[in-house]
Formats: structure tokens, C-alpha cells, sequence
């Protein structure tokens, strides 16, 4: 099985964890996401508790888990959800006449409850479980009685998210690291929406064996979805003009083998250019390999200092890589290395045949003069993909491509997504969405020799 | 269409077109076509007639012309402009969804994924860019007619290793016992998918994703209802493109004179309309500007999805 | 009641027509919509013939009529429909399963009728009713009682729509008036949308007594929504920079009686400028009076001619305002004059005090460097309302209004808006819809002076 | 807040701010509040104490400073301001709704309009301003206390002479029967509008058009079904208005240099970022720029249309 690749090779059975695997926990459905790799010693705080990840290593991904206090304390213990969980929505469709039933007599002054904080932490430290707690402060409502069947439906889910939160074990894929950054640190990920994502990699055409190069300055997440898609074949090769690269963290939180780490590389624009110019240039960077390389490892850890940096100033994000748990990767480093700089074999390669596919997702720079000077390398014939935030500078562009015949079927688009709430008689778009996925200039390259 | 069954086919630019070839003839962004290039052949259009011959040993995205002069781009196929030249042999899903739908799937190189009904096959091609090289598609149809004439595309496009087509009643019968337990995802477009959902719960491994395109509500609401007993994460979207037309153009830049009197200004006569128009000055610049198209696609479908719940 | 206000004096019930009322007239459900003048020599084609519309004076808005043969021709004649026409709908919730049924064995070659056209048209000739030709090509269709229910409806309809086709009369309202404009000749009214209309409205404040300054170039419609809801108080100014007005011939298929037409006014920029500036200048005009209530009967002409070269250019749109019905409205002229040059003595009350709103659809002026002219003929705290196909020039006009503390409450808003089909078993949004309804600019002016 | 009431309220250059004035103190675009105007009273915010007495013979549109130099503006109410700064009593339509249902009902000056429930008041304030001067809207809501909160906003914006609010169950017992054949337009908010549409059958004058609101598909699915044996025109509609924010900005204008010969250039150190970089050039062109908000209301509701067949 080719999957493999994708999640390490020495894993049997992609669909379980290992020591060392990258995972999204998902907390009380979607409430908090969070990133983490197994250890031993990995720990992940719920609610005022630390609890040892340890449990998770060898389940199945889709596992649920919730916090038990044990003798040694509170700890993630497996179990098997009934479909309770589902309840307000199996119980809707009968109630749905009394759902609609007004509630003029209830007056909610949160003096209805008569458990007492103390109370609760009494019932605790005598062990009782998550699900025994949300019993009594039910039994201690004065006004459960009297609400409608969905408002208890609703009051019970909020004291269980509360008192006995429930973990998720997920897979992360592009599609839940895209969410989960959407959601809890947008602007790291230049508000790319994950719909806005997979347009870019279906207009430029991703697919095994493609040679894709990429202009990312969103984190990495890009580079990972490309990385994603190629299953170990073909490359991603990470673009950056000047001399500093992009960070590219995000890509690490993918499960990725060495397989497909190898396959993302990394290279300043202006040597896919000597390359491009002069034959000799590329026996003189064979004289720089050496060096190269190291500077290519200083890179990596000056880029790890400024990951501190950004930790630093991303409290709000602690929730999508835990500082415990991320410190555990560093020194672990169970992950294979990615973002190498592409050795020089391929470099003439990409001369001799170009790119087979072009994404920009660089919001800072000025696409017009970036794609002028880019589009070169790219091979006749091939796809790209240029995502922005801002209408205007792929207006420009789109119209400079057209008007130097560099390019045919170009296009912006700007994708729309809606999510709905599907319940018995409460079936509506949601109510709060977001409502901006950014633009697409998409288009092939033609010859321009004839 | 896919590098990966043969790897001289991969773009570059060295590669040239051959004999046997199939290429996107590019007239405009809105007319396109799927053409077999064959030694010999010609092919007629409103600016001439192009004679295959001249087209082998040119690079994909060359511009050919036709003997009266006309011309046309050649583009080596992908599956987003397949999707643009198949033939609809029924409603097709567009790039929107279709994009959408894989990566939502969690669809990876080396999955196995079912399919049904195969349809035109727009989302089959791109299913199979997905899982290549190793992974496979089965896609199934009731009408025979319909799947032979998917599997002739599958063929012709280069996909054919990695795609199967059967011909099979999933609503009725649900998908084959063989692949029980055996497929990362599984996508329905049918009329009625709750029929399907059972079968597809065979079919999944743990933690598997399922997908249900619907036109109508009542679909999802049905579908949604069926699949809360053995599937968690079930959510339902809506997804649609907007597309922006650009044109470079000119504003005119309105001044009325400061003094606002009647006639004061000796000013040139100009075009009839704004004869006799004293107050006004008009001062264009060039600009590039771009809006939304208004005919725009109101609706394809809504997609459900959800996971199989890890019972294990 | 003032209801009469806006539907002519002379009638006393608005809910009839009477002889010289505007109407419109809705044939076969939306699929072709005629804005008409009724009159005794007023005709109307349908299908191939040409009936008097004489039958529909006198009847209430709301009637429903259909074409009947009689010993003089074909004619119109009202009748009460039954719930047939909403069989479809009905009875599709019993069919719901039959519906999803596949129609594999279904080959539709247009073979399957054998009543041909000269049958048909013998049929005619002999006075069979549309129902009756429509039976009849029932019961000669091979095919049809191999339909599902709903295909069997679905061609009853579209040979109902033919044979027999509906005429629905109507009061032409702004929201009728703009959806017919916007489905037949959206460039006249530059793509503007009911929604973004009567948006227009809202954020302008248009109320009873209002004076309302609008720049309309969307042929009169902008000016006729305003004075629709003015009802005969306040006053609508459509002013134009230069010498030539913009046409508001739209206006005039408003059903507007003389109260109403009286408070449409017009006016040159320049005008509104110089009476602003000098006292002295509003008896110069006054002077200017007699010649210039001349020169805007020769605009009136003049405008008469263009709309003659715009109908000749407009068969396409010939449903909207058809040439026969058009040219009896001009020589009844039962329609008060609108659009007259506004009277002196209100133009200076307008320099007293200001205009209490204002509106701009002028797509083809530069926004900024009109609203900075236009602004200061605002009162203060007035709001403004500003239409524009593109959003940049609304952009930097919103910009150069915040930086120089023009305006508060600025914000550019694009309306949204999704039809739904809603029946049995086929609830979605329509499939087709028109995606873009341009952008608009709202704010309020503020005091300048501290 | 209608001039109607008071023809010398209407705003103008020489309209001033006087005592028991209602105003609109505007602090940002999303910060704003209703304040009657009281000799002697003070306003207290985080830009400081601001004295009533200061705003008097101010006009309607004018910048006021608080003790500690801290400034507002005061704007005259318009239905649209008072939607942003009522109390909610209940989710309140906004503008995009309103201005959609008032127009697509015909609402005009002189027209009866029914509605219920009244809510917060939004909707009624903007149907008041549409039939003023000579119509009348009759709003009801089965809850007395918002009855009378509702009534004493309309005493506050001055628009009772316009708006009668009554106290009935309107789905349980329909509009009162003196209404019968009055009505020229109806509105409904309610959880179950199919219960009071035989109700709306007997209010409506021939011709006249009801509007429902509803946030679920289910209810709009329900009260279609229900119009249909005396409506005709029933017709569903969305309508989100999607905002967007303004930036005055700079975008990088990246070069390369033609050689692409790396350290070819002696070019002068920059910040740290482009240290090293020989081959990037970096201008800045001042630009306004504007783009959708991405925090966007989603949805809030279906507004379902219809007319009453005309059938006398």
C-alpha cells in the first residue's frame, strides 16, 4: 500500500498512531483543535487538567476519549460513544411542535442551579465521573423541568462540553489543518480558506509525478498540500525571492514519511534563474554545494527561532500547537527533515523541462511583476494558480498576461462556500459563516516563440 | 491525461505532441475541444481547416494555424478541461464541487474510492488524478450505456489503470461484497442516496469519509437523518464560483468649475451630448477594473459529508 | 384616501384599471412581461395575434385573462382560474418517489406527436379553445402516458403556455418595473437590481416630504422608485451635470397621478450651484423663466426623438414598451407631465435648507469628483446612498470622504441576493440567477464648519 | 424621526437641536446610541462628560466635545440609525430584509399594513416611514411587555400617530376581523405563519401581498404549501448584504533583476528581512484598496412572498 508513504514508513497500519505520529485532537466537537505528536511524555491541559497522551499511541484514528480521574489522577481513557451524542437531533423531529412552542413563562436568572461550585469539587475529589457530575447539576436545575425537550437537549450537551469533555483522535489532512487555522490563526495562513485551497491545487493541476513550484508565503500549508497530493512522487519546490526563506512550519504538522518529505525542497528564486541562464553557473554551485548546505541547515534553525518568535506572540494559537507538545517534536524529532534545498541534479532538470504546475500564494508581494518574471519557468501548456486577498493586483495581472499573449484560459474566480445546520424542522444555512475566501487568477501558459 | 502511465508523457519542454495524442483544441476561454491527433486528419472550424500533420512535433500550449490563417492554441489535457469538452451524457459536476469533494474526502495518492453513478465522469477523472499512482477508483452506473461510454473516455484520456467501471444499481444493491471494508471514501450522486448509506457502511474502512451530492433539500435532509446512526462529523455545504470579468477602461472624471456661474467659460465645444454644457470638464484615464459576472450559476448541489464512527 | 394620490385623481378605486392607466401585463408566468397604456385602440400581440386590449379596462389588478376566439377574431376574456395551474406542485408531494424514478426507457425523438400544424390551425379555424387544441395534442402524444406525473404536467404546461397562453394584469410597481427592465434590458437601468434599489431607498431615508437629490442615469427608474414613495409630498430633483438631461422615460410607466408628477423635478447642476452663490442670479433666472420652461418642452421632444432611436435599437425590448401601445400613450398624453424644470421658489428653499437626501446611480461619472461637488447641497446628518457597477471608484471616494471628515457612518455594501424554488420533494435555490447586483456606497454628512 | 409628524422637524441647514430631541450620538460606525435630548442632563462615555445643554441650537449633523476635549457626533434619527441602536427585545431584522420586504410588498404612502409580531420594533419603524403620511401599520405581538416597550419606542422616535401596536396571538387567533378586506400588505414573523395565513386570506384587499419570515427551511416548505390554494406569485427569496472594508495600503512591487547573476548587483542594504537579497527591488505605490469582510452574518432568514389570487 502506497499509503504508507504518506504516513511514515515504518507504520503497518496507517489508520492507527504510532510513537512520534503528528494528530488533531478535537475537543468537545470542534470547540478547541489541537495539534499534537505522541510521546510518552506528551501532555495536553483539558479544562485544569494535564493529561498524559500516552493513551493515544496505537488507536485507531476516529477514537474517542474523555477525561477519568484515576488513582494517579485524571487521565485519557478510551471509550465507545452510544449515539446520546446525536440525541437533540433524533429527539427533534418528534418535538418539533413543541420546539416551537414559545417559552413566554421561563425566566433564566442563573439562580436556577443549586449545586454549588464546592459541591461540584466535593463530587470530584470522591471520583465521580464527568457524566455523574452533569446527572446532579441536571437533578439541581430548577427550571429543567420546565424548559422544552431541545432546550434540555442543549443545557445537558453545555455541562457535558464542561464537565465531561470529550477528545477526538483525527488524521490531520490538509483539509483539517486549513480549518483549524482558519479558525484559530488566519492571518499565519493569509485567510486561506480551505475551499479556496483545493481550487488552487485542481486549477494548477497537482497531481503524482508533477514538478510544482510554489510561492508560499502562508505558512507552509500550501507547500504541505501540494506535498499532500504528490504522494512521494514528482516535487514541491518552495520559492522565495531575496534571501530569506518563508517558514514553512505548518507542512512539519502533516504526518509526513520521508518519502515525501524528500519530495519538498526549497530554493531561492534567483537560482532557479542562474540555472536557467548559464551552464556553468551550475558547476560553480556544484563548487557551493558544501556550503550550501550548511547554510541551508542555518536556515532551518534560524527559521526555528523565529518560530519561538511567533509562539511568542501567539498565545491565542497555544491551542493549535501546545508549546509541551511542540518542544516533544523538536526533541523527538521523529518527523523526517523537509524544505531541504533541492539538490542540483534537479535543478537542471527543471531548466530542461520547466515546472508542470505554478501556486502563488504570496499576499505581500506585487503578483504582476513576480508572475512576469516567474511564468518563464514554467513548461508550455502548464496550469497555474495565483490566490490573493485583494481583487485589484490580479486585475492587473490578468490583463497583462492577456495582453502579452503569455497566457489562455485566465480566469478569477472567487469560490463561495455555505455551510448548513441539517436538523428535523431546523434546517438552515448557519447563521455565522466566513464570508470571504479570497480571489483566483487561474490560467495556462502557451508558447510565446510563435 | 495522467503523467504517471507513462512518464515520457509528462509535460515539459521537450515533450511534443504525437500521433495519437489527445489534445484541447483552445478557441476561447468558453469553446474548446477534445481531439485525437491522427496523421492525416483534419479538423474544420470557423477559421479554417487544421491539418493534424502540422501539429505533431509542436509543444503543448503552441499556437497553430489553420490554412486560411486562423488559429487555435493546443493544450495538453487536465481534468478541469476535460470537464470543459466531455461529452454530458448527464448533469456534470464542475470544478467547484468537484475540488471541494476531494479534498473534504481526505483523498490521498494510494486511497480506494467508490463511486456512483459514474455519470459523464467529470468527478471520476479528477478521482483518479487523486488516488494515482497506486490507489483506484471504482466507479459504478446502472445505465450500461452510459458506463460504456465512460470507460471509452477513461480510455482515450489515459486514466483507464486507474478506474474501473461497473455496471451495477448501487440504490438497489449497494456496492459489490468485495470491496467490503476495503475503500478510504466512498461519493454517491444518486436520487435517492439513503438507499446506498448501509452499503456504504460496509464498504468504508474506520474512520472512513462518505460524500452525498444532492440538488434537492429534501435529499439532504433524508440522507442526513439516515446517516446519524453509524456516522459522526456529518456537515453539509453549499459551494459555488464567482467568476470576474476584466476590462481595461475608461472613467470620466466629472468637474464642475469652482465658480459654478452660467456661462462664464469660453469652453470648446465637445460631442452633441454635452453640448451647450459649460460647467463640465472631462478627463479620462486608463484603468484596468474588474467585476463579477452577473449570469452566474445559482446552485449545482449541496455535498454531505460524514465519517464513519470508530466502533472498534 | 391617498392611495388616489398615486394612481390618479380621477379613479376612484386604484384597484381597477380605468381607460389612459398604466399597466403591466404578465403573459404565460413571468415569461414575457409587456408594460402597456390601456385606451380603446390599444392592442397587443400575442402568439400571432393582435388583440385589443379594451376588455381589460375597468377590471380589477389581479385578473387573469385569456384568448378566446370569437366572431370578430381572437379577443381577450377574463376568467377565474382554477387551482389547475398549481398541479404541479400539488401533486408532486404524492409523487415524490414517482419523481425519482429513472425514465431509462424513455426516448424522446420529437416523433412522438402525430397531431401536425395544419390540424392544429384546422382545429382553430373551426373555434376550438386553446384547452381543447391542448387535449388534443394529450391524446395524440405518443409518449405521454409514458411520463412520470410530473413530466406528463410539465408538458401540459409548455403547451398550455403556447395555445393557450395567460395574460396576468398588473400594477406596475418600482419592484415589477425593475425586474422586467432587469430580465429584458438590464443595460437601460445599468444593471440595477430591486434589491440594490430599494436599498437605495432605505439608506437614503426617502420618506414623505423629503427633498431628495438623485443624478439618475438609469433611464428614469431611480427617479420614479423615489417619487413612488414620496406619494405626492417632498420633491425629487434629477439633476445632470451639463446642458443635456438624462432621459427618465421610465418614469412615466409609473402609474403616477398629477400629485405625484408635480414633485419630479429637474435641474441642471450648475443651476442648483448658482443659486447657491448669488441671490441675484435667482431673479436673472427668473427672467430665464418662460424661455427655459420652453427649452424643457423641447427637451421633452427632444427626448421623444432618442427614445424613438433607442426603441428602434430596442427589439429586443419591444415586450417592455411595444411600439403600438407606446405611441397611443403619447397621443392621449392622459399621463401628467413629469420631469418639469423645478420652480425658482423652491430652489431656494433647497439653498435655505438643503436637500434631506440624496442618491447617485451614475455609473459613468467619476464618483468621487461628483459627490465632492454634489455633497455640500446636502443638510446636515442628510444621508447619502451611491450606485456603482465597480467597487474601486466607490472605494476611493469612500477614502477621500473619511479623510476629509466629510461623512460618518461610511460603508460599501454589496446585496446578496438567492431565489429558492420551493415545492414538494424539490426545495433549492434557483439554478439560474442573476450573481451581481453592483456595490453600494452609504454614509451620512456631517457639519464640515467645526 | 418621520418629518411627517412635524413639518418643522424636517432636517434642514436651519433645523437646530432642541430640548426632548431625539438624537443619535455616533461614536464609530459601530458604536452608536439614542439619547433624548434633556436640558440639564449628561452624557457620560469613555471620551468623557458631555453636557445636553452644549448641544442645543447645534445643528443635526455637528462634531460636540466632551469636558475632556473627547468629541461625537450627534445625527438626526433615520429608521436605518435606529435599527443599529434599539434595544433587542428579540432578533431584529435588518436593513437588507426591511428594505427587500417594503418594496417587494408595494408599500406606499397610504397603505394599510398588518403586522406581527412586532418585536423589537425594527421592521415596523421602516413600514411606518413607508405608509406616512396618511397609512397606518397595525403591529401586534402576543407579548404585552414588548407590546408596551414597543409602544414607548414609538413615542420616543415619534411615529405613533403611524403605528398602533396591539397584544393578540395572532397564530393562535388571527388579525382582528375589523381588518378584514383592509389590508394592503401583511407581514409575518412567527414561528408557525401557516397557522395564521387563513387569517391573512381575509384581511388582504383583492390583489394584496403577505410576506413571511422565517429562518428554517421547513417553515418556508409548510407556509408555501398553505398559500397555495389562495396565492398565486409565491415566491422565496435570500437576501445578505456582504460588507467591505477600505484600506488605504502599499503592495511591494518585487523585481528581479534581467541577469538573474547572483551578487551581480552593489545594490544597498535594506532591512533585515531582504538582507542578502541582490536580486529583489522593492517600490511602494500608495493605493486604496477594499475588500469583503470575512466575518459575515451567514444567514438570518427566508422572506416567502405571495399574493392573493384575485378571484371577485
Amino acid at each position: 500500500m502506497s499509503e504508507n508513504k504518506l504516513h511514515g514508513d515504518a507504520v503497518e497500519n496507517p489508520r492507527l498512531t504510532w510513537d512520534g505520529c503528528s494528530v488533531l485532537l478535537d475537543i468537545n466537537d470542534g470547540d478547541r483543535l489541537v495539534f499534537s505528536r505522541l510521546s510518552a511524555g506528551a501532555k495536553l491541559k483539558i479544562g485544569n487538567k494535564n493529561c498524559s497522551l500516552q493513551p493515544l499511541i496505537g488507536c485507531p484514528f476516529g477514537s474517542f476519549f474523555r477525561v477519568e480521574n484515576g488513582a494517579q489522577g485524571p487521565y485519557l481513557s478510551r471509550y465507545t460513544p452510544s449515539n446520546e451524542g446525536n440525541s437533540i437531533q433524533e429527539q427533534g423531529d418528534c418535538q418539533s411542535k413543541d420546539e416551537l412552542r414559545d417559552n413566554r413563562a421561563l425566566v433564566d436568572n442563573n439562580k436556577a442551579q443549586s449545586l454549588t461550585g464546592d459541591a461540584i469539587n466535593e463530587m470530584r475529589r470522591q471520583g465521580a465521573s464527568g457524566d455523574e457530575i452533569v446527572e446532579a447539576l441536571i437533578a439541581n436545575s430548577a427550571t429543567f423541568e420546565k424548559k422544552t425537550l431541545f432546550s434540555q437537549e442543549k443545557y445537558r450537551l453545555k455541562k457535558q462540553k464542561k464537565y465531561a469533555p470529550i477528545v477526538l483522535l483525527r488524521r490531520p489532512f490538509t483539509r483539517s489543518i486549513c480549518e483549524a487555522y482558519l479558525k484559530k490563526y488566519p492571518v499565519r495562513i493569509g485567510f486561506l480558506r480551505m475551499d479556496t485551497l483545493c481550487l488552487l491545487l485542481s486549477m494548477a493541476n497537482v497531481s503524482a509525478n508533477s514538478d510544482v513550484l510554489v510561492v508560499d508565503m502562508v505558512g507552509g500549508l500550501l507547500t504541505g498540500a501540494v506535498a499532500e497530493r504528490l504522494g512521494g512522487t514528482g516535487y514541491v519546490c518552495n520559492t522565495y525571492p531575496g534571501g530569506s526563506p518563508y517558514p514553512m512550519d505548518i507542512a512539519r504538522i502533516f504526518n509526513f514519511g520521508e518519502e515525501i518529505c524528500k519530495r519538498i525542497v526549497r530554493s531561492p528564486l534567483a537560482d532557479l534563474f542562474s540555472v536557467q541562464t548559464e551552464k556553468s553557473k551550475v558547476s560553480s554551485h556544484n563548487g557551493d554545494s558544501c556550503s550550501m548546505e550548511i547554510e541551508s541547515n542555518e536556515q532551518i534553525s534560524s527559521t526555528a527561532g523565529t518560530e519561538e518568535v511567533s509562539l511568542a506572540s501567539e498565545n491565542m494559537m497555544s491551542d493549535l500547537i501546545p508549546e509541551t507538545t511542540y518542544s516533544v517534536e523538536r526533541k523527538s524529532s521523529k518527523s523526517a527533515k523537509l524544505g531541504e534545498k533541492a539538490p542540483h541534479e534537479i535543478f537542471s532538470l527543471w531548466k530542461e523541462n520547466g515546472f508542470t504546475s505554478l501556486i502563488i500564494a504570496a499576499p505581500e508581494l506585487d503578483t504582476w511583476s513576480l508572475v512576469k518574471k516567474i511564468l518563464p519557468l514554467l513548461s508550455n501548456s502548464a496550469p497555474f494558480a495565483i490566490y490573493h486577498q485583494y481583487l485589484q493586483p490580479l486585475a492587473t495581472c490578468m490583463n497583462n498576461l492577456q495582453v502579452g499573449k503569455m497566457a489562455v484560459g485566465l480566469q478569477i474566480s472567487e469560490p463561495w462556500l455555505r455551510e448548513y445546520q441539517v436538523l428535523p424542522s431546523r434546517t438552515h444555512p448557519c447563521m455565522q459563516m466566513n464570508g470571504f475566501g479570497g480571489y483566483i487568477l487561474s490560467g495556462t501558459k502557451i508558447c510565446t516563440n510563435n | 491525461m495522467l503523467p504517471v502511465e507513462s512518464a515520457k508523457k509528462k509535460l515539459s519542454f521537450t515533450r511534443c505532441i504525437q500521433d495519437g495524442d489527445l489534445v484541447i483544441v483552445y478557441e476561447r476561454y468558453d469553446n474548446m475541444k477534445a481531439v485525437k491527433v491522427c496523421e492525416g486528419s483534419v479538423l474544420e472550424n470557423r477559421f479554417g481547416v487544421f491539418k493534424h500533420s502540422d501539429w505533431i512535433g509542436k509543444q503543448f500550449g503552441s499556437k497553430v494555424f489553420s490554412s486560411k490563417g486562423g488559429f487555435v492554441y493546443l493544450l495538453a489535457p487536465t481534468p478541469e478541461l476535460w470537464t470543459l469538452v466531455l461529452s454530458h451524457r448527464t448533469q456534470i459536476l464542475y470544478i467547484a464541487d468537484i475540488s471541494f469533494v476531494i479534498m473534504f474526502l481526505e483523498i490521498v495518492p494510494g486511497c480506494v474510492v467508490l463511486e456512483s453513478g459514474t455519470g459523464s465522469g467529470s468527478l471520476t477523472t479528477s478521482l483518479a488524478r487523486a488516488v494515482a499512482p497506486e490507489g483506484h477508483v471504482y466507479t459504478f452506473d446502472f445505465h450500461e450505456q452510459r458506463a460504456a461510454s465512460a470507460r471509452e473516455d477513461f480510455e482515450k484520456t489515459g486514466i483507464s489503470n486507474t478506474v474501473t467501471v461497473g455496471v451495477r444499481d448501487i440504490q438497489g444493491e449497494g456496492f459489490p461484497d468485495e470491496f467490503s471494508g476495503r475503500a478510504d471514501s466512498v461519493f454517491l450522486d444518486l436520487p435517492q442516496p439513503w438507499l446506498a448509506i448501509p452499503s456504504v457502511e460496509k464498504m468504508l474502512k474506520q474512520d472512513g469519509i462518505v460524500c452525498s451530492f444532492s440538488p434537492c433539500i429534501e435529499q439532504v435532509q433524508r440522507a442526513s437523518e439516515t446517516l446519524r446512526s453509524k456516522f459522526t462529523d456529518i456537515r453539509t455545504f453549499e459551494i459555488l464560483l464567482r467568476t470576474y470579468e476584466v476590462r481595461e477602461g475608461k472613467m470620466d472624471s466629472f468637474q464642475v468649475e469652482e465658480s459654478g456661474s452660467v456661462g462664464s467659460l469660453p469652453c470648446k465645444r465637445r460631442q452633441r451630448l454635452s453640448e451647450g454644457s459649460n460647467e463640465q470638464e472631462t478627463t479620462s484615464a486608463s484603468v484596468v477594473m474588474a467585476r463579477p459576472c452577473s449570469e452566474a450559476k445559482g446552485h449545482t448541489g449541496y455535498l454531505t459529508f460524514a465519517r464513519l464512527k470508530c466502533l472498534s
